[in-house]
């Protein structure tokens, strides 16, 4: 079986699904024959058509909203954003139509949308092209939001999400689109959309990751291997709803956590984890959990942007600062 | 200075039609649909609609019922245009719809239920694909453009009849990009969709002339490069000679049209508002010389199909009808409060179990 | 002198600060002649003029565009949003613009806009009318995020937010535009844009809330003090940026915490302050910090809404838990 | 079926503007302006921005900058456009912008900085008021119209000519909601302002007669009851004629003009795009024959006002700028790490002085 980079697993599970299901119709700018600025919808108009694979005018609140109609109507809209930089007009369709049809009608309509985009820097991009809010989307009741780090979970996950009856918000951290190639069976087999992913297993503390980052997160942790640190490495991926489960669990063999993402860290979903882990694992907690994240600021144009992106160092020492917390006396 | 010479590329008309005018007298010969019978209905829909919409009002006023927009005045464009469609056609609806829903075959206790603070009322019983009413502003005429392309997409055969879409919204949503990029999607893909504005020349506060520069909202299509047409919009049988022709045509794979139905808003914005703070009062004095009921009626008497017998039999059976709804909806009790996560996903997360026996224990 | 409300502490920081400054121009749907649909701007245009208090075309995008290209040329603009529910297409420009004009041109051109909205639910309005999606705007680098909660707040922080030479989203707690009344000197004094306000002194927990929340925060802390339950009340007010230290000051006294709002829990404003207290706090939680918040639903039509609001119960049973906590052996 | 009568509201003509044609002669008496001095300098203006252009994406091609939008073919709207402003006019430019942005005095090594990551590059020593490159498409279009609303509002006697507005955008602009609440607030608030389109035919990889079913772009001005015309946008003659027009109806207070510049996208999209995917061989042979620096070398040296010596020394001066702004380019340093905070509120908040330390530490 080939191997392929998880931009091409996209493709895979794009294809797989257009041809199972009629319903579903993949729409945005240029994923016609262009294939996508990232070429994630490589091939497919050929394939299936431009009825099933369409260029739309350049407009990302029309593409949110048509996909509510779409949906509405029971076909499965899968709408690409070129950016996740360009998707904020879609937001007020995303939030107060396609979250809650469903509920406005009391089921009686629905929108099983998968808005995708790719997201996240350090790809030398022009300004706007490096966005990782998904925090945005994460507060917002009656999504699901859904960030893959692997071609395998990117596959299995995104045919979950087409094939899940509400809305989703798919992002591809676009900096791993290439960035290794695994063997991915075109079986056409979802992966569940509210079970975290355990990475690596270890004991002595667990960094909680997603997308992009969980390079440098893996990284830090083989790093911290070498030095007998071991290090559980936990990708939620289905961040909406958040499996705080596996996390938990993972806790009480650790009792020590870091959080890495490339968001800002204010209002970032590190915050909520963190909440989180105070509500359920209080006592489990031998030092605060730690944040590594983007700063708050906006990220930098290109040149600036590997001191913004949470690094492996910062991830080590991080770490390391919260192996060496001893609880104080206050309490 | 020197005028530059310039080459024509392209020539637009807008154009507006009428039937009735406002002493209801006919400017032109009817078209055939308007027998004496579906006048009839027309005046009967048109008055049933102003009676919920008194009834409404009244609730609010007792606090019974939520904020509500009343239709008041623009009745021949909701009951024009929700008469218009075939019942598997699909309305895509703005806010302020009395009229048209009960033409789709809503019920009154649903319309009342949604602004009685009740999302049942949007589950309807009959129009079960109809969209739900939309309060952000022109938000719906997307939908609408998705629902659009669903309907001809599903549809085998383009050079049959398609299921259409129509939407509607006010003269305030013609600023909003939303609807803009609505039109010229449907243009650029041909789309099954009528766009219905009722321009009612009122924003709220803002008056139509402060909304834009345009001498019409028609002219509007124009951007989009599909056809556009304005309509006396307190005239029945012309809106619902134009929505249905646009229908037509949309049927027949020809694309959609923007209607600009010219009406006025006789009552407030909604029972939140006190227009008196920006309407004269003579320019709505000369409104009410205007509206859709009366001019009607003047008509039908005048031809002979109506009289006082009709009217008074007509008044007595619509109060039956609104009351019994009426009482439909006072009585209907309140949702348990966990039916705020019954319908937010097809089926409740794991993660959100713990949030939803929560609520149970508070009831 | 006379007792104002909110509402009209906000007409009358408007006034002063028109008054003072020919920069200030205030703009939005019915601000005008109509005075606002809450009457926040009342008069104003009569007293100002057109060109200074202005009717918008129907268009939220174009508000929020339109104040940058006025920012960028010296003026003051104060945008008004007719309700929260309806600012999701601005979103757009605040997020890209508004909050970036300032990094991206190195300081070249800035971005002092005011973009107000009233906010939040209870008052029984119909859908979209009861947002509190504060937490949106508070994850955007490069904003300032403002809630008052009284007449005096109110007109102390909107002045500062307009001589605030950045970009400030200021909420208006709708459900208590006219709940008091008080006295408020109309001396142009502005309060500091980076200050909580302690708004009842206690010493056995801390309760954390803004905006209309606090009416019922306040109310369960009377009631608490009739069992003998002394409660700290904060009000951060500045949400962003945020000032943690007075709540840390607090809980030097209280070791326990309590944050109350009522937007929806998951990715809410309450999990970054529980965050940061855990950064900066851990060894001084005696437990878990509480969160008492709206539901991770939409926030229904009006008829259930009593049921999805934080009320008085919930936050006095969530003191209770937090005050009978005992920290496990698990540590 | 029978029509029924209708009655006419309005008429609108759209119109287009050439003075040479493709083969680079007059197809009307030329305007005043149009010196041979001034043929001249667009002469080298354009080809000046050819050549920084064709550097850039060198220095693209061997990783010394970022993904880069070339402005090849393209030349006669940026140099027409950005030269017909007066110096305390407003630009508010898309992205797409090489000439202008020379014409308003950008340096070219600023230009160079903000494609190659570096936020110092929108620091402008001149042109201090003028907008930012604007990525996300069309939103600069409503800065724009906030810009004009400022002119106007500062301005004291609306009698006296104002400054104005200036902005533009692809076609592709055109579909999004931005541009039509831009000039319909334009329209309707007679804003100083003239938002001009580069209808290069392409937006990467959708061509311009999928964008909207329109005929032309420059007929979206009615829908804002608006200016709206159409010119040649590879005769930067007739280019800098309308937008000097524009420009001055909008200084008298005669409120927005729309023009769309017909050219075409001689290059891919970006340095990060592949043409060859979408695009027609043949189709981009032909477009190279309509191409405006070819054209107005024919007229001029038709007109013997041009010849290979000057040409020479031309390509010999344009060469010798672009080098040292190159060099300056290449030779400056990075910027520190903290910048980050430095500029993104006026003073740092207290708030995120730790993680100002943080990263200072971090360097
Ligand atoms: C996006 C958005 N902005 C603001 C509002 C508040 N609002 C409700 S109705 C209305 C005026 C609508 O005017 P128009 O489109 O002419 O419709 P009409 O009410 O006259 O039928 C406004 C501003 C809203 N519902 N949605
Ligand atoms: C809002 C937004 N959506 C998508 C993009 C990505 N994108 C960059 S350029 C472009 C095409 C623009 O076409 P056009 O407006 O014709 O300008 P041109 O590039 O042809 O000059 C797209 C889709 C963007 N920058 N902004
Ligand atoms: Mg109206
Ligand atoms: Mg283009």
């Amino acid at each position: 079986m080939a191997q392929i980079t998880l931009v091409e697993s996209i493709t895979q599970a794009l294809a797989y699904e257009l041809n199972a299901d009629q319903r579903v119709v993949v729409f945005g700018e240029d994923v016609g024959i262009n294939g996508g600025v990232f070429r994630a919808t490589d091939g497919l108009q050929q394939q299936f058509g431009v009825d099933r694979v369409r260029d739309t005018p350049l407009a990302e609140t029309m593409i949110a909203g048509i996909a509510v109609g779409m949906a509405a109507q029971g076909l499965r809209p899968v709408a690409e954003f070129q950016f996740m930089g360009f998707i904020y007009p879609a937001i007020d369709h995303v939030l107060s139509h396609a979250a809650r049809y469903r509920n406005r009608t009391r089921g009686r309509l629905s929108c099983p949308i998968v808005y995708r985009a790719p997201y996240g820097g350090g790809i030398h991009a022009p300004e706007h092209h490096s966005e990782s809010m998904e925090a945005l989307f994460a507060h917002i009741p009656g999504l699901r939001l859904v960030i893959p780090s692997s071609p395998a979970r990117a596959y299995g996950l995104l045919l979950a999400a087409i094939r899940n009856p509400d809305p989703v918000i798919f992002l591809e951290p676009k900096r791993i689109y290439r960035a290794v190639r695994q063997e991915v069976p075109d079986d056409g087999d979802a992966l569940p959309l509210d079970r975290a992913f355990i990475l690596r297993e270890g004991n002595d503390v667990t960094l909680i990751s997603w997308g992009a980052s969980l390079k440098e997160t893996l990284a830090a942790a083989e790093q911290l291997s070498t030095e007998g640190i071991s290090a559980e490495v936990i990708d939620p991926a289905t961040l909406k709803p958040l499996d705080i489960h596996t996390v938990i669990d993972s806790l009480e063999k650790t009792h020590r956590c870091v959080v890495v993402h490339e968001a800002p860290r204010f209002g970032g979903l590190g915050a909520e984890i963190v909440a989180q882990i105070n509500e359920y694992a209080f006592d489990l907690l031998q030092a605060p959990v730690n944040r590594v994240t983007g700063y708050d600021t906006v990220i930098p144009y290109y040149r600036l942007e590997d001191d913004y992106l949470p690094g492996v160092s910062r991830i080590v020492s991080a770490v390391r600062e919260v192996l060496e917390y001893s609880t104080g006396e206050v309490k | 200075m020197h005028k530059p010479r310039m080459q024509l590329l392209a020539s637009f008309d807008i154009a507006s039609l009428q039937y009735l005018d406002q002493r209801g007298q006919t400017t032109q010969a009817l078209p055939d649909f308007a027998t004496p019978d579906t006048l009839i209905t027309f005046y009967r829909q048109m008055s049933l609609a102003r009676l919920v919409d008194d009834r409404a009002v009244k609730l609010q006023r007792t606090g019974q019922l939520g904020t509500y927009p009343s239709t008041l005045g623009q009745e021949a464009i909701g009951v024009g245009v929700g008469g218009a469609l075939a019942k598997t056609d699909v309305y895509c609806p703005n806010y302020r719809e009395t009229g048209a829903l009960l033409e789709r075959g809503v019920a009154i206790e649903e319309i009342l239920a949604i602004w009685g603070g009740d999302e049942r009322g949007q589950n309807y019983r009959h129009a079960r694909e109809d969209l739900p009413l939309s309060v952000p502003i022109a938000t719906q005429m997307l939908h609408a453009a998705g629902v659009a392309f669903a309907l001809k997409y599903k549809h085998e055969n383009l050079d049959e009849p398609m299921r259409v879409a129509v939407t509607s919204g006010g003269d305030g949503a013609t600023s909003k990009g939303d609807f803009y990029e609505a039109i010229n999607l449907a243009g650029d893909w041909k789309l099954p969709l009528v766009v219905v504005i009722n321009n009612n020349q009122w924003a709220i506060s803002v008056p139509r002339s402060a909304q834009t520069a345009c001498k019409t909202i028609a002219q509007k299509a124009i951007s989009a490069g599909i056809r556009g047409l304005q309509v006396d919009g307190n005239d029945i049988i012309a809106v619902r000679e134009a929505v249905t022709e646009a229908i037509s045509e949309a049927r027949n794979n020809k694309g959609p049209t923007l209607i600009e139905a010219v009406s006025y808003r006789l009552c407030d914005h909604t029972t939140a508002d006190d227009a008196s703070r920006y309407q004269s009062k003579e320019e709505l004095q000369q409104a009410w010389e205007r509206e859709p009921i009366a001019r009607l009626k003047a008509y039908m008497l005048s031809a002979g199909i109506w009289g006082d017998s009709q009217e008074e039999e007509l008044q007595r059976e619509l109060a039956e009808v609104l009351e019994k709804s009426v009482n439909v909806y006072l009585n209907t009790v309140k949702d348990v409060p966990t039916a705020m996560f019954d319908h937010l996903y097809q089926q409740l997360p794991e993660a959100l179990l713990e949030q939803y026996q929560a609520l149970q224990g508070d009831d």
